[in-house]
């Protein structure tokens, strides 16, 4: 099957989304439901077909001198397609109730906006070679570009500003001479197993700016000191914050910077040349960083963002390590922490629309108004901390062994410090909720009908919270998978 | 000789530089394409000095069939018909010029450069704030 | 006897230039501009004398009649539909001066290499393939007897096609920038008697 | 006899009898109908003679049957033949967007007086760029120039748009009269006017200080024409007032043309060995290139009126296409010509878009332009499409010019040249990220509720959105531009006479 045909749902939704409008919701976002499974379908036969051993290439579009544009499915593509298209739908029922609830305007302009950011999602996971990825991370970012200045107000400008200066402009300084480069030297910029360069070609000095520069680049990869647009992209609409800012095109960042390890420069070379020595004290120092700022925020959203940059650099950690056992893990936490804080987003979501709470000291006691909620975040926490028996302990876990057996003990110790952060910023959440007592004067208390979230929106808090414990016991699929790399 | 044939080239570029130094140091636009006109004339004279040979004449044949002889040297006629069309030309830059003068007079009420711009600038002000009061 | 011939046109050369530099002058720091608009008239008729000088006949006769004559006119009609005083411009612009300074000494630097004024042997008067070309086959090749017609008509006609684009180029600028405005004028009822005729004398 | 032979006289003759032949009827439409017509032949002929040389040959095209050097003769190699067909399009497409435009420009009398000059525009351009006669250039770069500043100063209300004129005129001016002086440098030290015979005998006479001062003068006077860095100072206020067909005509094609005679001196007649190894003109061109892409892409982002924004993102689009030929290599070159083709498919679209904005609002002030995107969808998505390209986003022809510049930059070891170039890109993002938030996220201003704003009429809708797909087209298929450019850089470097 060709993997261009994912790129349809997403796109051929997008005149139905206009055309049944606001008048009728209820059918637009039935389209977007159909078009959701179609897509999960069409990834799941994908990787079927890749499972019984095809190559899967779609035909390609010669840009200009042997520059080419082509979708090719691997492991690690297949896996972040599987995830995204999976969350969209769950993302989609959640923004039925979260929109509604919330009363957003301009939804139409967010639905389109959403799907084709799928679909550039689509294009990065199946990218045949660097140049695609490249294309389809800048149609990521300019088609979330309006979900973050969604409210049209000045600080959601300003975010937007950010944003693009960021995110395009990191590429355009960083990541694109870097690609140039890459081609410059070897010829190609195609993904090949085991990597395009060698030792004779380029000196450790050249191949640690490279890579420095794909680092950096990738703004979307958020690792410090580039991370600044992700907190302020925070004034979208949660379910942008939830599937976006939290799993697609953060995860695009990440996952780009794996492929480039993993396919373009290949372990072997990394480890040969040390390139990636300097970029590990960058990672690291990102965890912990971002995680003691975390710990400072007030802003529930904020707070999560933050956890988002510290979770983010394990990956980017993680692929610097640099073997395949890393790698494994750098994907298998993709996941991990796709479905724990696409969770935590979503609940954040739902306290807001159920409470108009923003700020984490506001939210004592309200684990009697928002029981499910506040139980599912729970678990979510518990999954990002890394304990059993949910998916998030699996990640961490492989990716201290793969760290172990890169000789590189120290980020063992880093884990472990930033677990306990972890600890520190997520679980009071919960525990606020639950064990301490409401405020008395009860303003907003009255105030407030809804009790509980709207019905969309915990059904989706239910979906991949389930997510999070049914992994745990399924990750035997995903490393099968991946150990096809 | 040599002394006459080297302040003839010097005479020539004080007179471009002249002509130059009025189109972009005079604020009078009348001046300025005075200034042209002076400058291209300079031109012409070192075009036309190329052509000149010692002892030539203008290159026309007085009869019908005449050849060219040891006798007779005729100065180089190119030249000559490059300046016939530069004068053109530069008659035709002065027209538009002078026009485009007239029109700015018959806006302005002034012919100076910079009088025009404090004008433009004058007006720029007021609008904007025109736009901010509305 | 050459050498006295050609002395002497250089020395005429020289007085003539002189002059003009005066003029130059003269139509720098004259502030009324009229005055300034007839001596480049004047210049224009030095010029004139210069190029007879320089054996350029024709040239002479077409900067005498356009530069002496419808440069002058037409000065002289942009002047009358504007202002005969210039500004007094105090301050001397010294940027200005530097880059002309430079510029001309870059020309100096320039000619001090050039073939010498006069030359035969130079290589724009020796080029067979052009002004010996002209000199020696234009009769047979075109049967004029003016070679600088024959160059100008034949062998680069396309260049005075391209000139006769320029003056209809210059006509439809002045057209496009002037035409409107005369018929504003005439409706207006505040013109003197003479104005008015004036401006018909101009429209017919 | 081959029907295409007389193509080459046909391609200035065309337009420039149908230019009287305009004033002669007098009537609005028809001389709308006669330029159109005789720009759509004119493009037919130019994209003749681009495939008749796309094979390497060079065209040889002698006037009045006198073989150059003792006559004119058309030279018409890869280059100049791909550079006529950009014209020709970028002319026709902004002269079907004039029909509509115009009438809220310029006075209905003076219709045929536009087109007229319009027409000689097209001559003086064209006839530029095919002529292989080095004085010929400057006649042709005269009806250029004088009925650029005709068209400039033809704007009804605007008059600031005389002074424009009239200070264009004047750089215009001293620039044509430096290149004149140059040529006839060139003239005295070899006694010859024809570009490829200039080069043969500039090869013996090239130590010759009559030969350095006439190459100064002519690259002043082409610095100035096309308006870089240091002397861009007539180019803002002309963009800004004059006409808005004029300004897109021009801006994809008046300092282009000059570039393309920058191109043809210094690699064709010059040789690039005497320009760059010997005059060291890379290393004088190359900081004023720098200096003017930085800078002007700085004082870009702090314009208000959005044609002036553009008009100073061409004179750092023009450092862009310095800095890639100073370097003087192929790629280099081959760069420059990508980005000239490129950027004027995509400016003169930019420019259409603005006109079409500022014809339904009435104003050009980029405060003025809130919710845009609601209220002209097309119109304002074509603006960011054409400003995406600009920045040089992947997909858009921006990102073909930008690769290949900053390629060239690295394989000539010029590493900090590709860092500036792509610094500069960040102020690009800031220029046109600034514009896109007023289209999408600015509320209509107050000023602006009473003006009945709505989509453009389709007459301005279809060339603008014809521009942007070619742009874009050149940008996902780029290999078109690309060959073409570097065939072209070949033929100039390898000194083809």
């Amino acid at each position: 099957m060709n993997p261009l045909v994912t790129l349809l749902p997403p796109l051929l939704v997008i005149p139905f989304i206009i055309f049944f409008g606001e008048r009728q919701k209820n059918i637009r976002e039935l389209c977007i439901f159909i078009a959701g499974g179609i897509l999960l379908v069409l990834n799941i036969s994908l990787y079927q077909n890749f499972l019984d051993g095809q190559t899967i290439v779609s035909g390609s579009i010669t840009l200009f001198d042997g520059l080419k544009l082509y979708l090719k499915a691997e492991p690690l593509g297949i896996l972040f397609a599987l995830l995204a298209s999976f969350l969209w739908i769950v993302t989609t029922l959640y923004s039925i109730g979260y929109m509604r609830g919330h009363n957003e305007k301009n939804q139409t302009r967010f639905y389109v906006c959403f799907a084709i950011a799928i679909a550039s999602v689509m294009a990065a996971a199946y990218a045949g070679n660097l140049l695609t990825l490249f294309v389809a991370y800048e149609a990521i970012t300019l088609s979330t570009f309006p979900l973050v200045t969604h409210s049209g107000t000045e600080k959601a400008k300003r975010a937007g500003r950010i944003y693009l200066g960021v995110l395009m402009g990191g590429s355009i300084v960083l990541l694109m001479p870097a690609i140039i480069v890459i081609w410059w030297i070897t010829g190609s910029v195609d993904f090949v197993s085991g990597g395009v360069f060698n030792e004779s070609e380029v000196s450790p000095f050249w191949a640690t700016l490279l890579l420095m520069l794909i680092v950096f680049g990738t703004g979307k990869a958020a690792l410090m000191p580039f991370h600044n647009w992700l907190p302020n992209a925070m004034v979208a609409p949660t379910p942008v914050s939830a599937l976006l800012h939290a799993v697609a095109v953060v995860k695009t960042g990440v996952f780009l910077i794996i492929k480039v390890i993993v396919y373009i420069f290949g372990f072997d070379f990394i480890a040969s040349t040390g390139a990636a020595d300097i970029l590990l004290v960058f990672a690291a120092g990102t965890i912990l960083l971002a995680s003691l700022i975390a710990m400072t925020k007030d802003n529930l959203k904020e707070r999560l963002a933050y956890s988002t940059i510290s979770q983010l650099s394990y990956i980017v950690m993680a692929a610097l390590i640099a073997n395949t056992l890393a790698a494994q893990g750098a994907a298998l936490h993709i996941v991990s922490h796709a479905f724990g804080k696409i969770t935590l987003f979503f609940c954040a979501g739902a306290i807001m629309v159920a409470l108009h709470k923003k700020a984490i000291s506001e939210l004592d006691g309200i684990g009697k108004q928002m029981p499910y909620t506040m139980t599912a975040f729970f678990i979510a926490a518990i999954s990002i901390i890394g304990l059993p028996p949910l998916i998030g302990v699996w990640s961490k876990l492989v990716i201290a062994e793969g760290a172990i057996e890169g000789g590189q003990l120290w980020l063992v110790a880093v884990l472990i410090i930033s677990s306990l952060l972890n600890i520190a910023y997520l679980l009071p959440i919960p525990i606020r909720a639950f064990f301490k007592a409401a405020p008395i004067e009860g303003d907003n208390y009255q105030a407030c009908e809804m009790q509980e979230a709207p019905l969309a929106c915990l059904v989706a808090i239910a979906i991949t919270t389930l997510g999070c414990i049914v992994l745990f016991f399924q990750t035997h699929t995903i490393s099968e998978l991946l150990s096809l790399i | 000789m040599e002394f006459f044939a080297l302040y003839n080239d010097w005479a020539v570029i004080v007179l471009m530089m002249a002509g130059f130094y009025i189109m972009i140091a005079r604020h009078n636009l009348v001046k300025k394409i005075l200034g042209l006109s002076i400058f291209q004339t300079g031109i012409f004279y070192f075009y036309v000095g190329l052509g000149k040979v010692d002892g030539g004449t203008a290159p026309i044949f007085i009869e019908e069939n005449e050849k060219l002889t040891e006798a007779v040297i005729y100065s180089n006629p190119l030249p000559h018909v490059l300046i016939l069309t530069a004068i053109v030309v530069g008659v035709a830059t002065m027209a538009v010029g002078l026009a485009l003068i007239v029109r700015i007079y018959e806006k302005y009420g002034s012919i100076e450069e910079d009088e025009i711009q404090a004008i433009d600038e004058q007006e720029q002000i007021n609008d904007h704030n025109g736009h901010a009061d509305h | 006897m050459f050498e006295d011939i050609a002395a002497i046109e250089h020395f005429v050369v020289m007085i003539l230039l002189t002059v003009l530099i005066v003029l130059t002058l003269g139509i720098i720091y004259l502030k009324d501009l009229l005055a300034a608009v007839i001596l480049s008239g004047l210049y224009s008729l030095v010029s004139a004398a210069i190029f007879v000088a320089m054996d350029a006949v024709d040239v002479a006769f077409t900067e005498a009649a356009v530069g002496a004559g419808i440069s002058t006119i037409i000065l002289l009609g942009a002047l009358s539909f504007t202002k005969r005083e210039q500004k007094p411009q105090k301050h001397n612009n010294l940027p200005a001066l530097i880059i002309v300074c430079m510029t001309g000494a870059l020309l100096i630097y320039g000619t001090l290499d050039m073939p010498s004024y006069g030359d035969g042997k130079s290589p724009a008067n020796s080029n067979p393939q052009l002004a010996q070309h002209y000199l020696q086959k234009s009769p047979d090749e075109t049967g004029v007897p003016n070679v600088v017609t024959s160059v100008l008509a034949s062998y680069r006609g396309y260049d005075t096609l391209g000139e006769t684009a320029v003056v209809f180029t210059a006509a439809i600028g002045v057209l496009s920038l002037l035409g409107l405005r005369r018929r504003r004028r005439q409706e207006d009822p505040n013109l003197t008697p003479r104005q008015r005729r004036r401006q018909q004398s101009e429209d017919t | 006899m081959p029907y295409n032979i007389h193509f080459p006289a046909l391609l200035i003759v065309l337009p420039l009898m149908a230019a009287p032949l305009c004033v002669i009827v007098r009537h609005s439409f028809f001389s709308w109908l006669i330029a159109v017509v005789v720009n759509i032949c004119v493009v037919l002929f130019s994209v003749s003679l681009l495939l008749q040389v796309i094979d390497g040959d060079v065209i040889r095209y002698t006037l009045g049957g006198w073989a150059a050097p003792t006559g004119i003769e058309y030279y018409i190699d890869t280059l100049n033949a791909v550079l006529m067909v950009v014209i020709s399009i970028i002319s026709f497409f902004s002269l079907i967007y004039s029909k509509a435009s115009i009438q809220a420009e310029i006075a209905p009398q003076r219709y045929y007086l536009f087109y007229t000059g319009w027409l000689l525009c097209l001559t003086g351009l064209l006839g530029i760029v095919i002529t292989g006669d080095a004085f010929n250039v400057f006649v042709f770069l005269e009806i250029s120039s004088l009925s650029m500043y005709m068209l400039i100063a033809l704007g009804k209300e605007r008059k600031q748009a005389l002074l424009a004129a009239f200070r264009y005129l004047i750089m215009g001016s001293v620039g044509a009269s430096f290149i004149l002086l140059g040529i006839g440098f060139l003239y005295a030290a070899t006694g010859t006017l024809n570009m490829s015979d200039l080069a043969l005998h500039l090869v013996d006479a090239d130590q010759s200080r009559t030969v350095i001062v006439g190459f100064s003068f002519i690259t002043v006077g082409l610095l100035i024409k096309s308006a870089i860095f240091p002397v861009y100072s007539w180019l803002p206020n002309a963009y800004q007032y004059a006409p808005s067909a004029v300004t897109a005509f021009l801006a994809g094609t008046a300092t282009k043309v000059s570039l393309y005679v920058f191109l043809r001196f210094f690699f064709h007649v010059f040789g690039s060995e005497y320009s760059f190894a010997e005059m060291l003109l890379g290393k004088i061109l190359m900081p004023l290139a720098i200096v003017g892409f930085f800078a002007m892409s700085i004082v870009a982002i702090f314009q208000t009126d959005i044609r002036r924004l553009l008009a100073y993102s061409s004179i750092a689009q023009i450092g862009y296409m310095f800095a890639a030929v100073s370097m003087a290599t192929e790629a280099g070159v081959a760069a420059g010509v990508i980005h000239i083709i490129n950027h004027a498919f995509i400016k003169t679209a930019l420019f259409i878009a603005v006109g079409c904005i500022a014809y339904r609002l009435g104003s050009s002030r980029i405060a003025d332009m809130g919710n845009l995107i609601a209220l002209m969808p097309w119109t304002a998505s074509a603006f960011i499409i054409g400003g995406l390209s600009l920045i040089g986003v992947p997909l858009t022809a921006g990102f073909v010019s930008k690769w290949y510049l900053v390629t060239a930059a690295i394989d000539s070891g010029w590493w900090s040249i590709a860092i500036m170039v792509l610094l500069s890109s960040l102020m690009a993002i800031m220029y046109i990220g600034k514009i896109i938030e007023v289209f999408c996220f600015r509320k209509t201003t107050e000023n602006m509720k009473g003006a009945d704003v709505k989509e453009a009429p389709l007459f301005m809708l279809i060339p603008l959105w014809a521009l942007i797909i070619i742009s874009v087209y050149t940008g996902i298929n780029g290999s078109i531009v690309v060959g073409t450019a570097e065939l072209a850089a070949s033929q100039l470097m390898g000194g083809m006479l």
